[in-house]
């Protein structure tokens, strides 16, 4: 398959994901579109080393998995945090500070 | 149809279908498993792009790791609510419009970019070369790393932990 | 590993990871409210740091190239931490419970940032940059909310968090478009892509470009800021509002100068149209406020949109305006924050309103508060005047009129709200009598960002203007003969290290940047390719 | 090394401005006298200039000269020709009949007379500096204390939204003194930010890396910039010197000012905008200024006539007094816009006299205030008989402002009629005749329903002006009288100014 | 400076000096009587000086710099002296000094601080009135020209607090500067085109046909709307009649034999231009025989004893008006000055009969005759005088006149003229013979008045005669006029008296049956209106000029004005409706992202490739 192929195959992923951060109620739905997101940046990644014969991709695939990784831990405990202050975890409901 | 092409497609399909799931299913513990599928549907494209080093990193540590961190702060909201999680969706429609906007976008962009380029012989195994990479160049960007999941940690257990 | 080249180039790094772990040490051995002596030991620290910064003197890229301690590197640290520093000082003060307690936490977090900052302004790799941008972001996530058991302090993590996190997705889905059409992670590489890959590398950018975005609040990517000012604590703000954004320049003057070649005219009006947007927005934004942060906040923005009119000069002169414009901008802004601080402490209210008679009540601190404010107006005699008249120069000199004169027009509907502000200081009558109090560390950073804004405007109007087109004479390059050269002589921090072997014809502005780049090309050890194909 | 004048009558009031801050807090009369005494320096500065200055000699006197910011080219230069002579003994006989005339306020006067008198600096500064850079830094320092001046010590008027625009009336708060300040503020920051772009349009393609005005003079700009750059003067420094349409400040911001305050605005700073259009637009751009000179002529025929018609129209005596400076401002643009020398000298007479007459005018309006607490003209009447001497300086400030012979203000209209007719546009005469008739119609008729008239008997207990009030006022007639009956005394030096930048204008 | 030079500075100084004096020093001119006093000081001296420099006929001129210019001053100052400024120097010392004199009696009512207002006024337009008449230049000529307008305006108004003068004052500036529109105008042409004011640089080109400006014609006629203004002329007399709301002297000073005949001077002064355009010559006197009828047919109507006189000046600026325009610059100025003599000789006269009877109204006068017999002889030589009866001044100036109408072939003006002499007999002698011989009981306690004021009134009584008998045997006021003229015009006067008589003495004839019939009705009716002129002025004030300021000041506070507190509301508004996308929803900041990617990505067709 081309590289186009799997360019094609991540942006569809990364649109996925993003509608998916923009239409989920819960925060952690959010969450998981977000890691859609990321996922797609790392097909990306391997697949133009891949083609290119390059390694920095793939070392660049690594970090964004830890940092992947690291992100939504601490996505999860601000979840965890706001569900403690205000019984809640629908993204709509928080809105005390707007305007 | 080469094995490669015959594989993409496959994996392409799962992969989006899953994708698909995670963010139209109404459960949210269905959600993580789609979730689960489509991690697992990634590697599996690593896999198709010659680095099963990555494969194995994606599901042990990502997959796995991602899921069970998922679950438990599933497990933790949920319980306290005492409700199913099912979970309704903002405006649909709007959202699509949006993410079909940016992926045409994006689209337009690689429709425009040259004819890609041939697919390389696989010159070697990458593992090693990545494991030389890693402790060579980007020995001080490991390092930062390092701290940054070092940070992410501290925070998350400032948030988390319910003492004082 | 490293030689001793390196570590001179990695020197201020090095010593804040020394100061992270005093910090951590003294965390785990301190207990209770024993805990602010960890205030004072990051305080101090980094005031040694800052001295120290003005010590570190350029040196040749470390890492193969990847970490640069090059002057705008420089420049950016002493920003950050002079900023840091005024952060810290202000919120030593700050005697609530979860600032004494967690106060290793707090500075843990806030000194890591700075460590990402650094890193940032330092990086020329791709990888790096993007570790070093995350570095620097968690923590914010995690300060933004300190005031866990606040219902707005978490409200404005999580939303910071989200925006945050999309905005990192998209960030590194551009740069790995930016590398797999560079074929490298190199931004010197990234330079000199070859045409027919340009598509994906105009895309690349472009996403990233909406990550930056995120960092230094353009509009559309600004929408975090305003809650997360409202919400967190406000020497925290203070520093919120200045330092990261300062990074994001930086970064975004590394890629989308240093790294498009000679492309970067190219952003002209991506950059001009970004710029009117954000301060057109931030402006009428700020006009119906209440709340003195949120006010400020959306100044912020409105901030960011002049100083991306100096980046959209994409000149070399127009870096240098918009790094001397963030100077202004932390010593102006900050301050203004900080005068926040002390009135929501003394009167229990962060609403404009709070500041009613303030004049009356206590005369100097509203003089600081003006002057804030009139910095923040591009009011002459103050820093903030110099700062807009040099992007506006900056602009002007690439024929930019039209956005000056947007920039100045909409300068003025900025001066309505920084008026209002005014008007409640001296035009209104106090509500009750008495002075202000603020505590001692308060007063100082509020005397430091005085400081800084009055000296400013008289030195830099000058002297460094004077040092640079001393430069400029000294390498023989003022062409006599030809007086009709209409470019002012300004030279930007990133080209005082080494002298342009030829001066552009006009229209061409990016001449240092690039002969850097085209330097470290030559020099065998900015070759890091030490991957096998 | 000679005394170095034009410094001493610029910072007198600014080292006024700080003593009065620093050592006299809570000591009124020491608060103005260190006012009357600063300001005392300026004038006799400025009347020393005046006498000393050589007539027959043209260019710039009582020169000083040294770098601020050399490798920009900013530096701190200072001269005066004919035009900024007559213009800083303008400010300084209104700098001075100010200090006087408020003498009376007691509220915060510390803060106020500092604040007036760094104004104060600020317009001196203007007329004084031959930098560009230097001259926008004390335009701006001349505008801006106006903010606080007017939010804290103004009056706030009474206008009731009516109209197709009334919400917006009510959501801009249209009427009280801190919608006039914030209005004057933003306007004239406005106007400013046109300068600051015309100003950096000049340096850059000029490539003299210099912001001299001498440098910048010897250059000759293409077309295209002389056009453009001068529409950005025009437009900016005819904000404030209130061109039409852009004149809506002015009487809002005229009429809510205090005293001192819209004696200096009215009379000296909207005269700082005409002056920079001449100096700046004119001698900078004399290509720009032959091209627009139509415009300019033709927007000053509107402001005369629609200044004086609005300044009938008004029931609020402040407000009629500020349209009537609008509509003479008009006279001054027109004068301007004729390009020959009798018209550009009567500009200059007329940016003077109006000065003189409408400081006059609102130190009458102001003690009228003080004593009868009310602006509305229709409540007023007979005051004549309480207070003859404020009539009579009332009715010689009309006179001077209709034109009437032996008055400074038939001088300049006269010139600037002659101007009129010879310029390339001759119809510009007869609306400038009219606004003269119209000018005699509203403010006779204010003048008879103020003054004239059976005296009310809720007037009976009103005093005429008193002690320091006095100076004001006569020293203000008797320069509005003695400019009138001895044109020369303005008009000798300032022909040595006129001729050189007519000659560069004519002869582009 | 000789002597033709400083004489006539010294006429022109004294009452400058003594205006000076009074005008700042404060005391002095609040004592009241002593400023009178000062006033008088100052004007006699002027007076007889006039008179020697009329007797010796002097003639000089001299001008000095006035407004410097390059090349050469733009205007100068200066003295004209010659035959014509002589006349006019002692006319207006001579009524100057006996009006100041009858002052003092009439106005001795008045507060101390009031009556030194008034003398200083006094001295302000003695000065200015003869700066007027010395002018050598015609912006000298504008700028006193407008000082005695200031004079006249200040003096109508002397009693302030009445709302008619106030009104009357204003009125009349009004009108006289709408006329000073078109002088100023004029001269402003005139001066663009010839680079002078100067008028003997102007004759001199003049006379070297060297004037042959292109639009002469519009500029004298600009220049002459000066003096229709100030001269009353059609149809900018109304302010006249109303401006007798001033105290009586005022009104024969500046209302009868000085300021108003300012006009007819300039026209006279400017003789030699005038008639390069014979046009406009022919408008003058055409407009002033109109004027000259139209007022008088309204001073019949009149009851008010100083409106009446106030017409009857209008109608006689007419006629000098039509001398002017009918080329005969003599004979206008002759009636001038004899009208100066005898029209202030009635209106002081008037003035001792209101002081004494407290009432303009002639129906509420009566037999005053008897109870006033040196008031009655004098007004009533006056009125002979202005009838033109010989061998009073009047007859000869109006004989003059008629005789240089008739032959400049302008028959109308002519007959118009005609008709004017019998009717300004007609309704000088109705006022003679109901006031003063009237059988109404008068009001108030009519007696003669003090000294003071009877003084004045038999020195012009005098004059009157003297000068009539001066013009009859004299070659001075010989004129061309046809044989005929003489007699016609004795019988219209007489006709005029007989008619009077007949009407208010006798009561052969009832007036309002009169006025009822055909055609005298409709005169009748349009005179009593005023010709509807005042109504037509009041109305284009109002409607015009206020309600197009209304319209102004409407258009600027909410269209101009509003269009900016429109911009800014909206700003205000935009930025809370821009505010209103900070939703609070996290998501929608999602949305704010992706909304600019997509922005970025929409922008990057501009991208060049």
């Amino acid at each position: 398959m081309s590289l186009t192929a799997y360019l094609t195959l991540a942006a569809l992923v990364f649109a996925i994901g993003l509608f998916g951060v923009l239409t989920r109620r819960n925060a952690i739905g959010i969450l998981l579109g977000i890691e859609l997101m990321l996922n797609a940046v790392n097909i990306n990644l391997v697949a133009f080393a891949r083609f290119h014969g390059d390694l920095l991709g793939l070392v660049f695939t690594l970090f964004t998995i830890a940092i992947t990784v690291a992100e939504v831990a601490l996505g999860l405990a601000i979840v965890i945090v706001i569900f403690r202050v205000r019984r809640t975890v629908e993204a709509d409901r928080l809105d005390l500070l707007r305007g | 149809m080469t094995l490669e092409a015959a594989g993409f497609w496959v994996v392409a399909a799962v992969l989006l279908a899953s994708s698909l799931a995670v963010v139209l299913t109404p459960n949210l513990f269905h959600a993580v498993l789609y979730l689960a599928a489509a991690l697992v549907a990634t590697g599996v494209v690593f896999l198709l792009l010659d680095s099963p080093f990555l494969f194995a990193v994606q599901l042990l540590l990502y997959a796995v790791g991602v899921m069970t961190i998922v679950v438990f702060a599933i497990m933790l909201t949920e319980r306290l609510v005492g409700e199913r999680i099912t979970q309704t969706s903002r405006d649909l429609l709007n959202g699509a419009v949006v993410a079909t906007g940016v992926f045409v976008g994006i689209a337009g962009f690689l429709i425009r970019a040259s004819p890609s380029p041939p697919r390389p012989p696989l010159v070697a195994d990458t593992t090693p070369a990545l494991g030389r990479a890693l402790v060579g160049p980007f020995a001080v960007t490991f390092e930062l790393l390092a701290l940054l999941l070092v940070v992410a940690l501290l925070g998350a257990l400032y948030f988390a932990r319910t003492d004082e | 590993m490293p030689g001793p080249d390196a570590v001179r180039a990695f020197i201020l790094e090095i010593g804040l990871g020394a100061l992270l772990l005093l910090v951590f040490v003294a965390t785990l051995g301190i207990r209770g409210a024993e805990r602010r002596v960890i205030g004072w030991i990051a305080t101090w620290g980094v005031l040694v740091l800052a001295f120290t910064s003005f010590l570190v003197r350029p040196a040749p890229p470390a890492l193969g190239g990847m970490f640069v301690q090059d002057g705008l590197a420089i420049f950016a640290k002493r920003l950050f931490l002079a900023a840091t520093f005024i952060g810290l000082l202000a919120s030593l003060g700050n005697a609530q419970p979860a600032f004494v307690r967690r106060a290793g936490e707090y500075h843990l977090l806030i000194l890591s940032s700075l460590l990402g900052m650094f890193v940032l302004a330092s990086a020329r790799d791709l990888i790096l940059l993007f570790v070093a941008f995350e570095l620097m972001s968690i923590p914010l996530y995690v300060l933004s909310g300190f005031l866990k058991r606040q219902e707005e302090a978490v409200e404005a993590a999580l939303k910071f968090f989200l925006v945050g996190s999309v905005s990192s997705a998209v960030l590194v889905y551009g740069l790995s478009f930016v590398y797999g059409a560079a074929r490298s992670t190199d931004l010197a590489t990234v330079a000199r892509v070859s045409p027919a890959t340009e598509p994906l590398l105009a895309l690349g950018l472009l996403a990233a470009f909406a990550g930056f975005g995120f960092k230094i609040a353009a509009f559309p990517f600004h929408m975090w800021v305003p809650d997360t000012y409202e919400a967190a604590s406000t020497p925290f703000v203070a520093w919120l509002s200045v330092a990261p954004k300062a990074a994001g320049f930086v970064a975004l003057f590394r890629v989308y100068l240093e790294g498009v070649g000679d492309r970067a005219a190219a952003w002209i009006p991506l950059a001009a149209g970004l710029a009117t947007l954000t301060i057109v927005a931030g402006n009428l934004m700020a006009l119906p406020q209440q709340n003195t942060k949120r006010l400020l906040a959306y100044s912020g923005i409105a901030h960011i949109g002049y100083m991306l009119v100096g980046f959209a000069a994409a000149s070399a002169s127009g870096v240098a305006m918009v790094l001397f414009y963030l100077v202004t901008y932390v010593f102006g802004n900050m301050g203004a924050f900080l005068v926040v601080e002390a009135v929501a402490r003394s009167e229990g209210s962060e609403a404009t309103t709070a500041f009613r008679g303030l004049a009356q009540r206590s005369p100097l601190l509203a003089l600081a508060m003006l002057i804030f404010l009139l910095s923040l107006g591009g009011i002459p005699f103050v820093a903030g005047f110099w700062a807009k008249l040099y992007v506006f120069w900056a602009a002007a000199s690439v024929g930019l009129y039209w956005l000056v004169l947007v920039g100045a027009v909409l300068t003025v509907v900025a001066l309505f709200y920084y008026l209002v502000v005014a008007k409640r200081m001296y035009i209104e009558a106090p509500e009750r009598p008495g002075r202000v109090h603020l505590s001692a560390t308060l007063a100082l950073a509020v005397l430091i960002c005085v400081g800084g804004v009055v000296v400013l405007c008289h030195q830099d109007g000058g002297e460094r203007e004077q040092r640079q087109s001393r430069a400029v004479d000294a390498r023989g390059d003022s062409r006599s003969g030809e007086p009709s050269d209409p470019r002012p002589r300004l030279q930007p921090h990133v080209a005082r290290r080494r002298a342009p072997r030829e001066r552009r014809r006009q229209g061409q502005l990016l001449l240092p940047l690039q002969e850097q780049g085209r330097a470290r090309l030559r020099d065998p050890r900015s070759d890091h390719r030490v991957l096998p194909r | 090394m000679t005394l170095p004048v034009l410094s001493l009558i610029t910072w007198s009031p600014f080292v006024g401005a700080l003593l009065i801050m620093f050592t006299a807090r809570h000591r009124p009369l020491a608060v103005r006298l260190i006012a009357a005494v600063t300001t005392g320096v300026s004038s006799l500065g400025a009347l020393w200039i005046y006498v000393v200055y050589d007539r027959e000699a043209a260019g710039f006197q009582f020169y000083e000269k040294f770098p601020l910011v050399p490798p920009l080219g900013i530096s701190y230069e200072l001269g005066v020709d004919g035009i900024s002579l007559l213009l800083v003994l303008l400010t300084s006989v209104i700098i001075v009949a100010g200090v006087f005339a408020s003498w009376t306020i007691t509220v915060r006067s510390q803060e106020f007379y500092a604040l007036l008198l760094a104004l104060v600096t600020g317009v001196f500064g203007v007329f004084v500096t031959l930098d560009l850079f230097v001259f926008f830094l004390f335009y701006e320092l001349a505008v801006l204390p106006m903010y606080l001046l007017i939010g804290v010590w103004g009056s706030s008027g009474e206008i009731r939204p009516r109209g197709i625009f009334a919400w917006a009336y009510r959501e801009t708060g249209v009427g009280t003194k801190e919608y006039a300040a914030m209005k004057l503020t933003l306007y004239l920051l406005f106007g400013s930010a046109f300068i600051l772009v015309g100003i950096f349009a000049l340096y850059v393609n000029a490539g003299a890396s210099s912001f001299s005005f001498v440098d910048l003079e010897g250059v000759s700009f293409a077309p295209a910039v002389q056009r453009w750059v001068f529409l950005a003067f025009y437009v900016g420094f005819g904000v404030l010197a209130g061109i039409w349409p852009l004149h809506t400040w002015s009487p809002d911001g005229h009429a809510s000012a205090p005293t001192a305050v819209s004696m200096l605005h009215a009379g000296v700073l909207m005269k700082l905008g005409a002056y920079g259009v001449v100096r700046m637009g004119m001698g900078l751009l004399p290509g720009g200024a032959a091209e627009l000179a139509w415009l300019m002529g033709t927007v000053a025929c509107v402001n005369i006539v629609y200044g004086a018609l609005s300044a009938m129209a008004q029931t609020d005596l402040k407000y009629v007094v500020a349209y009537s400076s609008v509509s003479h401002m008009g006279i001054v643009m027109l004068g301007a816009a004729t390009l020959t020398e009798t018209g550009l000298n009567g500009s200059v007479f007329q940016m003077f006299a109006h000065g003189v007459m409408t400081g006059l005018f609102f130190a009458l309006v102001g003690l009228v205030y003080e004593k009868a607490h009310s602006r509305e003209i229709g409540k007023m009447g007979g005051f004549g008989a309480v207070m003859p001497g404020i009539a009579t300086a009332f009715t010689v400030g009309s006179l001077s402002s209709l034109g009437l012979p032996a008055t400074a203000g038939f001088i300049a209209e006269l010139l600037t009629f002659l101007g009129a007719w010879r310029s390339d546009h001759r119809w510009w005469l007869f609306p400038a005749v009219a606004g003269t008739f119209l000018t005699a119609v509203y403010v006779l008729r204010v003048a008879k329903q103020i003054f004239w008239g059976p005296p009310s008997p809720h007037f009976h207990h009103l005093e005429d002006a008193r002690g320091p009030e006095w100076v004001a006022l006569v020293l203000l007639v008797a320069v509005l009288v003695l400019f009138g009956m001895v044109p020369g005394l303005a008009i000798t030096p300032v022909d040595t100014a006129t001729l050189p930048l007519l000659a560069r204008i004519v002869g582009f | 400076m000789d002597a033709n030079v400083w004489l006539p500075v010294l006429v022109l100084g004294l009452p400058f000096a003594s205006f000076v004096l009074l005008a700042v020093v404060a005391p002095l001119r609040r004592a009241g009587g002593a400023a009178g006093a000062v006033s008088i000081a100052a004007i006699a001296p002027a007076f007889l000086v006039a008179v020697l420099v009329w007797g010796e006929g002097l003639g000089s001129e001299a001008t000095w710099s006035w407004i410097p210019a390059d090349e050469g001053p733009t205007a100068t100052v200066g003295l004209l002296v010659d035959p014509l400024s002589n006349a006019m120097l002692v006319l207006v010392t001579l009524v100057s000094l006996l009006v100041q004199i009858y002052s003092l009696a009439y106005l001795h009512d008045e507060r101390p601080a009031s009556l030194g207002r008034y003398y200083t006024f006094q001295s302000l337009f003695a000065f200015s009135m003869l700066g007027l008449v010395l002018s050598p230049s015609f912006i000298q000529m504008f700028v006193f020209w407008e000082l005695v307008g200031l004079c006249s305006y200040l003096l109508i108004g002397y009693w302030y607090t009445r709302p008619t003068a106030a009104r009357a004052a204003v009125k009349a500036f009004w009108i006289t500067k709408l006329g000073d529109l078109g002088f100023v105008i004029g001269i402003v042409m005139l001066w663009s085109a010839t680079g002078t004011f100067e008028f003997r640089a102007l004759f001199a080109k003049a006379q070297e046909h060297a004037l042959a400006i292109e639009g002469l014609g519009t500029i004298m006629f600009l220049v002459y709307l000066g003096a229709v203004g100030k001269s009353a002329q059609f149809p900018l007399h109304v302010w006249l009649p109303d401006a007798m709301e001033g105290p009586t002297p005022v009104s024969a000073l500046i209302h009868a034999a000085t300021m108003v005949t300012a006009g007819v001077f300039m026209v006279t002064r400017a003789q030699p231009l005038f008639v390069l355009v014979p046009a406009v010559l022919a408008l003058i006197g055409w407009v002033g025989a109109f004027t000259a009828l139209l007022a008088a047919t309204m001073a019949c109507v009149e009851s008010d004893i100083k409106r009446v006189l106030a017409y009857s000046t209008v109608s006689q600026l007419g006629y000098m008006m039509a001398a002017a325009g009918a080329g005969a610059p003599y004979a206008s100025f002759l009636h001038l000055l004899t009208h100066g003599l005898f029209k202030a000789l009635l209106f002081l006269a008037a003035g001792a009969v209101i002081h004494a009877v407290g009432t303009n109204d002639i129906f509420r006068m009566g037999g005053l005759f008897r109870a006033m017999p040196q008031t009655g002889v004098v007004f009533i030589v006056g009125t002979l005088a202005l009838a033109g009866l010989p061998p009073l001044a009047g007859f000869f100036s109006k004989e003059a006149i008629l005789a240089g109408v008739w032959e400049a072939d302008m028959t109308g003006p002519f007959l118009m003229l005609a008709l004017t002499a019998l009717l300004t007999a007609f309704y000088m002698f109705r006022v003679v013979f109901v006031a003063f011989f009237g059988r109404a009981p008068a009001a108030g306690h009519p007696h003669e008045p003090s000294w003071t004021m009877r003084g004045p009134l038999w020195v012009l009584a005098a004059l009157t005669v003297l000068v009539g008998i001066r013009l009859a045997i004299g070659s001075v006021g010989e004129h061309h006029g046809p044989g005929w003229l003489p007699p016609l015009s004795v019988a219209a006067a007489l006709g005029g008296i007989v008619l009077a008589w007949a009407a208010y003495q006798r009561g052969a004839l009832d007036p309002g049956r009169l006025a009822a019939t055909f055609p005298f009705s409709v005169v009748d009716v349009l005179a009593r209106r005023r010709y509807g002129l005042d109504a037509l002025y009041a109305g284009l004030y109002r409607s015009f000029i206020l309600g197009f300021s209304r319209l102004i000041g409407w258009i600027d506070r909410y269209l101009v004005d509003g269009l900016l507190n429109f911009l800014s509301a909206w700003t205000l508004r935009g930025g809370d409706l821009l505010r209103r996308i900070q939703s609070g929803h996290a998501q929608d900041y999602v949305y704010g992202v992706a909304f600019g990617v997509l922005l970025l990505l929409i922008w990057s067709q501009w991208w060049p490739r």
